[in-house]
């Protein structure tokens, strides 16, 4: 179903990400899972994959958290009023069971963390965060955003802020010195960054990566999101996977 | 324990639930998926000549009513991609059907032949596709067009050739010339031509403006036009139109048809 | 407060939401009822010239899809039917419009004329009935008959004239034959032909066995209609077929519709 | 919808009726009321309006005592297998608020009460029958199909069984000896002698009657069952009614 949403505010957040708050006009039939994700419509223009970057299950608010690359995702930053959510898409994440979660998200991968964090505060656990950019400006304080995180880790290629180097090389160090720590590790960016998120939590108890392809239906029918050559759909199966079950299509 | 096989169009299949043509059925690795969700027999997404991109989203949505309206736009690889996938097909151990299209009757035959070619167990002709023009519906409704190809493609294959029809004043008649022809067999029905528009942004929502409706708002019809059709010609008829559990199929199967297709029921039905 | 009111056939209405026609209407008292349920104007059952039984029950049935399926058999108590009802409309202060039926051409002209005696605010000439044979469908589909109805009633009669058609292959066409015959507008559409088989006793439900599918399901189906018809003409178009909300009726009008019939979701919606 | 139902047994209970029990293979949208009815489909033949006889909401059993008419009723005794029900039609009644009901049927109309009672049991009622009929072959022993009766009238006009006379002129005596005794009188039966009975419980807190007429849909399309020359449709607004609604109309 289209659920109606209006916009409510779009914010900059950094040189590089913008933050769009939208009230959906019904209730969605059930609730979102972290990890999840919507096919906005932008109507007239676009309808584009977005993950849930926060939801609240009260007043029926959801924001996304993206970068402008073409004209859809300048229309969702742009236009204001009346646009459409398909959702919720794919399988989400369950944090329940888990006590301490490591995040790690390449680029616009941290969009989903707010909700992560979120539901993951109201199962009883703690997400220490990996975000890795290109260069400083394009990071902005994610701990404004979401609730109830740990250690929070900030990586630059051009070193102006945090850790100097890419995400991975910091979450191979710090998997390294404290792998123990975490129960579950989830990464988000690049396929190259989750090859080697999983490379390097290959120890742990569970880790998971959330993949990108072209998605079109959102709905299982088109196939154009396919994980070839799995077998798999990521609109249905995914965006999140186990690291064993698409290790090798990695990177 | 039942036994649901079936023989029709000179296969075995170990029951009459086949998937629709286009969901999915444009890769090989969309066959692994619709053979694991036990379809007796695959068909393919519609095939043309050459690689089509199809419409930009959106493409696909859910109605509140029950059904789903799309405007894919014939994405497909062309016939290029119908080898891998007959292959994987026999790799798997099941009959596949290639749907075939075009925008005029070289097209239909030369898709045909190369179904054949790659080892297709037959071909369904798509005489109906709503959204795309040129392609199908206005031949659908044609009844000495539905003739012609049926015609001109039959004569040319060994393999049964299926002719899927739309929803029109003249599927009867169109369903008669199409076994005149040569047809083995009729798919009744395709989507139904029809419009979504949001009324908050005042805009149609698929950026095609039009599309097909399917899923059980259809079905009624569909049913109807099972009946009609085999009570008129005592054909072999694959229904399809909004099945969505048993008791839709059975009751295609009690108007006449020998087999159902499911599309839209299958949607998001992991 | 947002005022609703249009001003459509000469009528100035409150708001643009009618009754489609066959819910109730074929008694004075049917009137009543109506205007209690707060249509701005009153639109009778399909009137024939002689009192007409109807088919037996089953005569209508409710789907799992949410739709209507029915075949009441233009049950209706003929042209002295009309004056009762069209007095009991004036008394409550609503305009009525009187659906007219009939087997051929001269039957639409006199219980129109009927109409037109009585008071009537207009007459609807339900040209797409497609439950009983020699009433309406066979006509719609055919858009030069459209054209010798519409133009035999329109004129001869003072009061405006609506052509109501259905949904078929050349829906655009009549409409257009319909507009050139002097029809002040179009009521699209009726409901489509189709069947529901009861798996249990493998028999049709209804005692015609077909019947016309109408509520939610048709809703998409009807919207393109309205929206290629008045894309093409820019006529007065009532829209009809699936409206149960302000977002359906909203719908219709961002189609291209001045106003709205509601039928199936009047049903049981006391 | 129609939820398709097994006829599971059929029964002769006197001279001119019979009863059905079906088994619903579908569980019905809402439960049921007192004195609402259904449309009962007989593939092929007919579709003819029941009173709900008696209920069962755990096993969906659903029974209908009836009379053999015509060829729908012949139909409903003769054959076997599937039928279907369209329903739960009309308006019934809540008993929750009465403690003494008194119930009087003529012929058929003695078909609701094993439901009627069996709600007012769980209500904290006890239902008071008079049930008359023309011949005392006809009548059947009430209180083996209804749970929780207080008193039970029986009336013959051929005198054999019962009270000699019809139900009315019954129904007048008792209420005149001790009326104060009923918060609520239904009738069930024909026009005239339902305007017996709302006449001699004038004077009590509720009275209401059932009727009948030509019910076609069901559902408030085909007009047929309009109570001429109210504004009223019996398959919605009926069939049960105030006497104060529908006095001037019976007999
Ligand atoms: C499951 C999923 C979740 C996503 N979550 C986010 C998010 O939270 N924040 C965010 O900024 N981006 C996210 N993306 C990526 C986002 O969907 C694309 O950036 C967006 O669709 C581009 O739309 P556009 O019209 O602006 O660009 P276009 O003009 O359409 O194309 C620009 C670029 O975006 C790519 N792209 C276009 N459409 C898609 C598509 N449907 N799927 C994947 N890539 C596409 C193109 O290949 C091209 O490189 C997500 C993608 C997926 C699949
Ligand atoms: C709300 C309601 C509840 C009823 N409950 C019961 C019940 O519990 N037990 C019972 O025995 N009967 C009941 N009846 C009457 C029953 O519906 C008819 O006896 C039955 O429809 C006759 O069907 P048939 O096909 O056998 O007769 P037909 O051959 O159709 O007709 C025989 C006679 O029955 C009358 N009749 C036919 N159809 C109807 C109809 N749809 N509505 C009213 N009268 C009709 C005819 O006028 C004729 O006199 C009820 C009727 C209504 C309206
Ligand atoms: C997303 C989608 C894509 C479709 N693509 C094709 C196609 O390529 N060729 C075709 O013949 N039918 C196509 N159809 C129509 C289906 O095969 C089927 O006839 C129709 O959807 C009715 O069946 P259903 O109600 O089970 O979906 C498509 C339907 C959907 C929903
Ligand atoms: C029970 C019933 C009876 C109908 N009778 C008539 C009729 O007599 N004349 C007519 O033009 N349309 C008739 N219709 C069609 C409706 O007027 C309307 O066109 C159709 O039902 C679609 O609208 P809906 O989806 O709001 O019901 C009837 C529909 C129903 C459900
Ligand atoms: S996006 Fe169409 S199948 Fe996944
Ligand atoms: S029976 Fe049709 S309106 Fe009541």
């Amino acid at each position: 179903m289209l659920i109606p949403a209006l916009k409510i505010s779009v914010e900059k957040l950094s040189s590089s990400y913008y933050r769009a708050l939208f009230k959906l006009l019904e209730p969605p039939r059930i609730e979102p899972k972290p990890l999840q994700f919507i096919n906005i419509w932008i109507p007239g223009l676009d309808e584009a994959p977005m993950s849930i970057s926060d939801y609240n299950a009260e007043d029926y608010t959801l924001s996304i958290i993206f970068k402008v690359v073409g004209d859809g995702t300048r229309g969702l930053r742009d236009r204001n009023g009346f646009f459409g959510v398909k959702g919720f898409l794919g399988n989400g994440i369950d944090t329940s069971g888990y006590d301490r979660v490591l995040f790690v998200a390449g680029g616009s991968g941290i969009a989903p963390l707010p909700f992560l964090s979120r539901k993951c505060v109201e199962s009883g656990c703690i997400v220490d965060v990996v975000w890795g950019v290109r260069r400083g400006d394009m990071l902005f304080n994610i701990g404004k955003h979401a609730v109830g995180l740990g250690e929070v880790y900030y990586t630059t290629e051009d070193c102006t802020i945090g850790y100097c180097g890419n995400a991975s090389s910091l979450v191979r160090e710090i998997v390294e010195r404290s792998g123990f720590k975490w129960s579950l590790v989830i990464g988000v960016g690049p396929s190259q960054m989750l090859r080697e998120v999983c490379y390097a939590s290959r120890g742990l108890q569970d880790s998971y990566v959330s993949l990108e392809t072209m998605v079109k239906c959102g709905l299982g029918a088109c196939g154009s999101c396919l994980l070839k050559p799995l077998p798999k759909l990521l609109c249905l199966d995914g965006p999140v996977f186990k690291c064993s079950e698409v290790y090798h299509i990695l990177g | 324990m039942a036994n649901l096989g079936i023989r029709i169009l000179g296969l075995n299949l170990e029951h009459p639930v086949l998937n629709a043509s286009g969901i999915l059925g444009s890769e090989p690795e969309h066959v692994d998926i619709l053979v694991k969700h036990g379809f007796s027999c695959i068909v393919t997404k519609t095939i043309t000549l050459e690689p089509r991109k199809g419409y930009p989203p959106p493409i696909l949505i859910e109605l509140d009513n029950g059904g789903y309206l799309n405007a894919v736009g014939l994405a497909n690889p062309g016939v290029r991609g119908i080898c891998p996938m007959v292959e994987r097909a026999r790799l798997l151990g099941r009959p596949i059907i290639v749907s075939v299209g075009g925008g005029d009757l070289r097209e239909y035959v030369e898709v045909s032949i190369k179904a054949e070619e790659c080892g297709a167990s037959g071909v369904e002709l798509n005489l109906s596709c709503p959204n795309v023009r040129g392609f199908g519906l206005e031949l659908g409704v044609d009844p000495s067009m539905v003739y012609r190809v049926v015609r001109d493609v039959a004569s040319v294959l060994k393999i049964p050739v299926l002719a899927k029809l739309g929803f029109s004043d003249k599927v009867i008649e169109s369903s008669g010339r199409a076994l005149e022809a040569g047809a083995a067999g009729l798919t009744l029905i395709n989507t139904i031509k029809a419009m979504y528009i949001d009324v908050y942004s005042a805009k149609p929502v698929l950026s095609n403006k039009y599309g097909g409706l399917s899923g059980p708002p259809i079905k009624p019809i569909a049913i109807r036009v099972v009946y009609d059709v085999y009570r008129e010609y005592r054909a072999l008829i694959i229904g399809c139109g909004g099945v969505s559990s048993w008791r839709d199929a059975a009751e295609f199967i009690l108007a006449g048809a020998r087999a159902v297709q499911v599309g839209s029921g299958f949607l998001r039905n992991k």
